[in-house]
């Protein structure tokens, strides 16, 4: 590292990331959905699947942004453009004894987790219910404080190990995060304890309307792994195949006791930062325009269809299918009588409650 | 006079001082580009430049930290912290750095910060999104804190904090940011940092508040009079240091009071008016019953469903003066 | 009955209750190894080993985050914070995260989590080693707060803390650590949360306080019986949820009171305790003087040199009493 | 970086440091004093005034722990074997312009600094005055806040450029407050706008009683600043010469506008955490051994000793000198008159004084 760079000027050994050190964002697929290299990581049958979770939780915040600018819900962050990252980080954990924790633009993933739809539309309606973890989800609820869950999934994933099992847990969080304090400590912790935590972070270009280069000099957010002392992995983002092969290999890891893994999912903001502020005001549309061609539904839809899984008919039995799902949850979500303050009261602590007004 | 609202009084009064004082700065996440999430620094990157108005990462450690060491540098920096609640993100740099610079160096060095950030609920943002924490941050001496009430005093008190050769809190209503509008005197304007403001005098009850809450409590104090009882409403504006003297004498007159904030009751900042005015004989032994808190619930700060029974309304208040009133 | 200082009876309790629970578990900077800069988890780490007694890297906001993640793991943690003042340094996990995760969840999670640290001065300790920020950590809904001033209160409360099904801040008094002695019941010794203790009747004047002030109060309660003055001392205890029906009795029937603690004055917790009794009737009604504050000045914590005129002595507390007291 | 450890489990690069990514601290001396490359970076004249530093931090160090025995000084924190980092820090730099940042163990580079002597007791007796800045020190006062000052340090450096200024700062701290957000969000910033700032870590082994390993996975300190986009260097920092050499490079890049650098001194505490807690409970007697041969006066005496430059009569007659100097400025500390809680007051603010008690 850094030896060409500074050996001429210096009488010892800088480190530095050198060009030659930044590798390309790893894929699997191309923008057209061919096969990068010998085999797939998934399934024809899981690669539908996935994506159907990614469609899913793009009609979701499609279905929802409509619904915001009825006056229906309150702000939000949709995930549009980034759903391979989510889907491809769940795709490779067990949900029946794996943790997912979410920033808060992780929809799609959530739902493939098991978080119900229904839940969904009562987040998005600024209902307490959407925060509510039922018996057996493995999922904290949705973060607003950026970087605040990070640690809580170190904690989470030593705590697994110190009752003695093998379970992991999956975090993420965008490349905003990963300036913060909050990102930086517990990472620092899980290499130290080999928590098994995967921290994968959704390098999505903006953080609001901060750009990605305001955000750090660093060439990667992977290579923030190296300060932590344990591997980072760069993978594009948009590349369903992609974000699952690193993932697994990741999990493999961390279950089988080898630490934690820092994954930078490189995709892009392809929707608004949150219905309140698009953030977009100053977005070069050349840079956008670039990004619009790799969507990652686009992808897969390319790849199956060029193995006879994927048509017009089958897309729209799927849309209707999922669309069908998404009315069904909404209707349910609104039948939900609204929350009292009084409940609140009770959920502060277990006792006594508080003094109130 | 100009009428503005207290979003377009703050960012002309920062435009204005940068133009006075070239060491003026401004750093925080989303400053500069867009002009801040509440458009508070719209078109002042522009103006003035990206080194002076600067897009920082997201850290807000970080950015008070370096604020602290400009201001060494001498420069006078305009921090943002985007919303109140994230000031906890930055709390040992605002508590024990930059509030200790002057006093940990025994006066050699200083710190003339100002740290402005929106606070309160009620425009439906997302959890975390709404607190009101100036209890926290007025229990750190070496800080000064003001949260104006409407755009004059956005304008006067943002100048003043800004020329303070200390830290100052500035403390924005985020719900009034358009809402509030009003009468903002042109040119230079100044509001001295500890001096409240009888919004409206009356003799039966004094009722104390500050930011978005003096909209409410004056609602409250005419529908009052309507009622018969003539309420006196207090603006304290600057909550450190506090105003004891228009405090005592208000409450020394009516012998009733109330206190309204948003902020959750336990060591909210209602504790320390109602310990304050207690200082005073005479506001002491003029009082006829207890002072009434009417704050938010010890629960944080809740979902957006949850926001219209949280909020503090008009009717709490009236409720809160007729049993401040009682004979 | 055993006769132990304070950190002896942190200490035992901490073992004895990790033999109880074998989910219980310490972590923080320094408590394994060395088993704490005061020795509080001395020897825990032979005992029960370095997986339960972990040295941490030294983050503060990482021991708070690990902490609410270990608890959702089903872990019970007992994190050290070494300072009171560097819990500012986690003040966003604590504040927004850890006391938030019953409230946030909708009652789905929780956080047993107990959070140990000391708390104030006159240990000549260096700067910011001596802060006493309680009031900060009582405006946060969802935590509980306890400050024990003798050992056997820090046994009990201790153990009610550990076994608490939410999040508790346990404060130690710092310079009492080994200074403070007292006899500790043996064997299982719960105190609930929430209750205050009247520490020595009187009818006079009420003084409360906290941690380690409780021990200059009780003196200075002494000195002004022997001046003719009956002081009932009230030693809170537990500052969240405050036992606010002691507080009433006691000044219902004295009519007078002082509250003490050693953190500054302005938006400290002596403001919270003066707010609270005028929210009852008898308590105000019988009034006949102004509460008194007896607290720290609007100044941080000073260095060494100046400690001996900052900290409050018997004779501060008695010139409060005498003005409490005045006709 | 990692290719060789990971290429053939996985399909795609691993960011990690290997093996061969982390060169051994670079020493100018051998332990001996001999000369390890071709020319010295400082002159004979240069390491005489380097070494007289350096044994005035001794002294002083050693004389206030007996003062402290007697009940006459706080608690502090000495810098004994670690001299060499904060005096090849200073030397670096040029007093009368450039800002030193100091954490709290060292008191050598301080007064190199020009930090009076005088002040240095007092800061030790508990006073204020220890923390009074004089006009033109250019100095931060001590901090007890691990990490605390590093934002600080970066705001300073890039005010200074604001400002118009070509001015670096050097900011101390150690391998503990290398794991605090507080290191990781400033170094980062500065990495963003490369202030002109040297992030100089004395990784001493020891955080209080906490263990090197225990604080990082990472394998040095001096790899955290690839996290932050900038060079990091590992250098022996009980070598004068060598701190001397890789100070004197990056601070010529800071000044030059290139940004900044994050030096791992690799040193250990010789001495005890502080005065209230040696922190040496379970420490390695073994571990020790090996660095006492180390110590950084021993080093630059043997060098000058073999160039003729340094005997046991100079050496008399120096300690001699600082004797001399200590006992002068601690009889003025002495003379001093106390403080009062009155003008403590008067320094909260500049205006309004607060309200008192
Ligand atoms: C600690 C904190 N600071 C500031 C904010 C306000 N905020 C909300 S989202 C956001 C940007 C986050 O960017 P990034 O981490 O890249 O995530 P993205 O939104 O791009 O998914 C900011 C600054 C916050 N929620 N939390
Ligand atoms: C933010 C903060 N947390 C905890 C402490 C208590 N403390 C004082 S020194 C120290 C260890 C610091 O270790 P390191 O950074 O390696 O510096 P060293 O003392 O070895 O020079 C700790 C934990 C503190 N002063 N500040
Ligand atoms: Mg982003
Ligand atoms: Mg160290």
């Amino acid at each position: 590292m850094g030896k060409k760079a500074m050996l001429k000027t210096t009488r010892y050994r800088v480190l530095e990331i050198t060009p030659e050190d930044v590798p390309e964002p790893y894929s699997v697929l191309d923008t057209d959905g061919n096969l990068l290299v010998d085999t797939p990581p998934l399934t024809d049958d899981e690669a539908l699947a996935g994506l159907r979770a990614m469609m899913l939780g793009r009609r979701f915040d499609e279905h929802c942004i409509k619904l915001q600018r009825r006056g229906l819900m309150v702000t939000f962050a949709p995930g549009i453009g980034q759903e391979a990252c989510s889907v491809g980080s769940v795709m490779a954990v067990e949900p029946e004894r794996d943790w997912f924790v979410p920033q808060y633009r992780e929809a799609a993933g959530q739902f493939l987790h098991g978080f119900a739809l229904v839940r969904g539309y009562l987040w998005h309606m600024g209902s307490p219910l959407g925060f509510h973890i039922p018996e057996g989800l493995r999922m904290l609820p949705f973060q607003a404080a950026v970087a605040g869950q990070i640690s809580h999934a170190v904690g989470l994933g030593w705590g697994l190990r110190l009752r003695g099992r093998d379970d992991v847990v999956v975090v993420h969080f965008g490349e905003g995060a990963s300036s913060h304090g909050d990102f930086y400590e517990p990472a620092n912790f899980a290499g130290v304890s080999k928590a098994p935590v995967i921290f994968f972070c959704q390098n999505n270009h903006w953080a609001i309307s901060t750009s990605r280069p305001l955000q750090t000099a660093a060439p990667t957010v992977a290579h923030k792994a190296m300060a932590c002392g344990f591997p980072g992995v760069l993978v594009d983002g948009n590349d369903l195949f992609a974000v699952y092969e690193v993932m697994r290999d990741a999990v493999a890891r961390a279950r089988r006791g080898d630490g934690p893994t820092l994954i930078e999912g490189f995709t892009y903001r392809l929707g608004i930062h949150t219905t309140a502020d698009a953030g977009t005001r100053f977005e070069d549309p050349a840079l956008r325009a670039t990004w619009e061609p790799k969507d990652p539904l686009f992808r897969i839809q390319r790849y199956l269809a060029r193995k006879g899984k994927w048509d017009d008919e089958i897309e729209r039995a799927m849309e209707e299918e999922i669309n069908a799902q998404l009315e069904a949850a909404w209707a349910e979500a609104q039948a939900e009588a609204p929350p009292s303050l009084e409940e609140s009261l009770r959920h502060v602590s277990a006792l006594p409650s508080p003094r109130g007004m | 006079m100009s009428d503005m609202t207290m979003v377009e009084a703050i960012r002309s009064t920062l435009e204005a001082e940068m133009e006075r004082d070239e060491r003026v700065m401004i750093l925080g996440e989303d400053v500069g580009q867009s002009g801040g999430v509440f458009r508070a620094t719209d078109r002042l990157q522009e103006r003035f430049g990206s080194a002076r108005v600067v897009d920082t990462p997201l850290a807000e450690g970080a950015i008070v930290g370096a604020a602290v060491g400009l201001a060494i540098a001498g420069m006078v920096p305009v921090a943002e912290i985007q919303f109140m609640g994230f000031t906890h993100n930055a709390f040992n740099q605002i508590v024990e750095q930059l509030a200790r610079v002057r006093y940990r160096s025994w006066g050699s060095l200083s710190a003339p910060v100002t740290l402005r950030m929106p606070c309160g609920g009620g425009v439906r943002a997302p959890e975390m999104h709404s607190d009101s924490f100036e209890a926290h941050l007025a229990h750190a001496p070496g800080l000064k804190m003001v949260a104006p009430s409407n755009p004059a005093d956005a304008k006067g008190l943002l100048a003043s904090a800004v020329r303070d050769p200390d830290p100052v809190i500035y403390i924005e209503p985020l719900r009034g940011y358009r809402l509030i509008r009003g009468e903002v005197p042109d040119g230079e304007h100044l509001v001295p940092l500890g001096k409240a403001r009888v919004v409206r005098e009356g003799t039966d009850c004094t009722v104390i508040a500050w930011s978005a809450a003096v909209e409410v409590v004056t609602a409250a104090a005419e529908t009052a009079a309507q009622r018969g009882i003539s309420v006196e409403v207090i603006d304290l504006r600057t909550l450190v240091p506090l105003d004891a003297e228009t405090l005592w004498a208000s409450v020394a007159k009516t012998g009733r009071g109330v206190i309204v904030h948003e902020a959750s009751k336990t060591a909210g900042f209602a504790g320390e008016v109602i310990a304050t005015i207690l200082e005073n004989e005479d506001a002491f032994f003029a009082l006829h019953r207890p002072l009434v808190r009417v704050c938010g619930p010890d629960t944080p700060y809740p979902v957006q469903m949850l926001e219209p029974q949280y909020l503090i309304d008009e009717a709490r208040v009236l409720a809160g003066i007729e049993k401040a009133t009682q004979v």
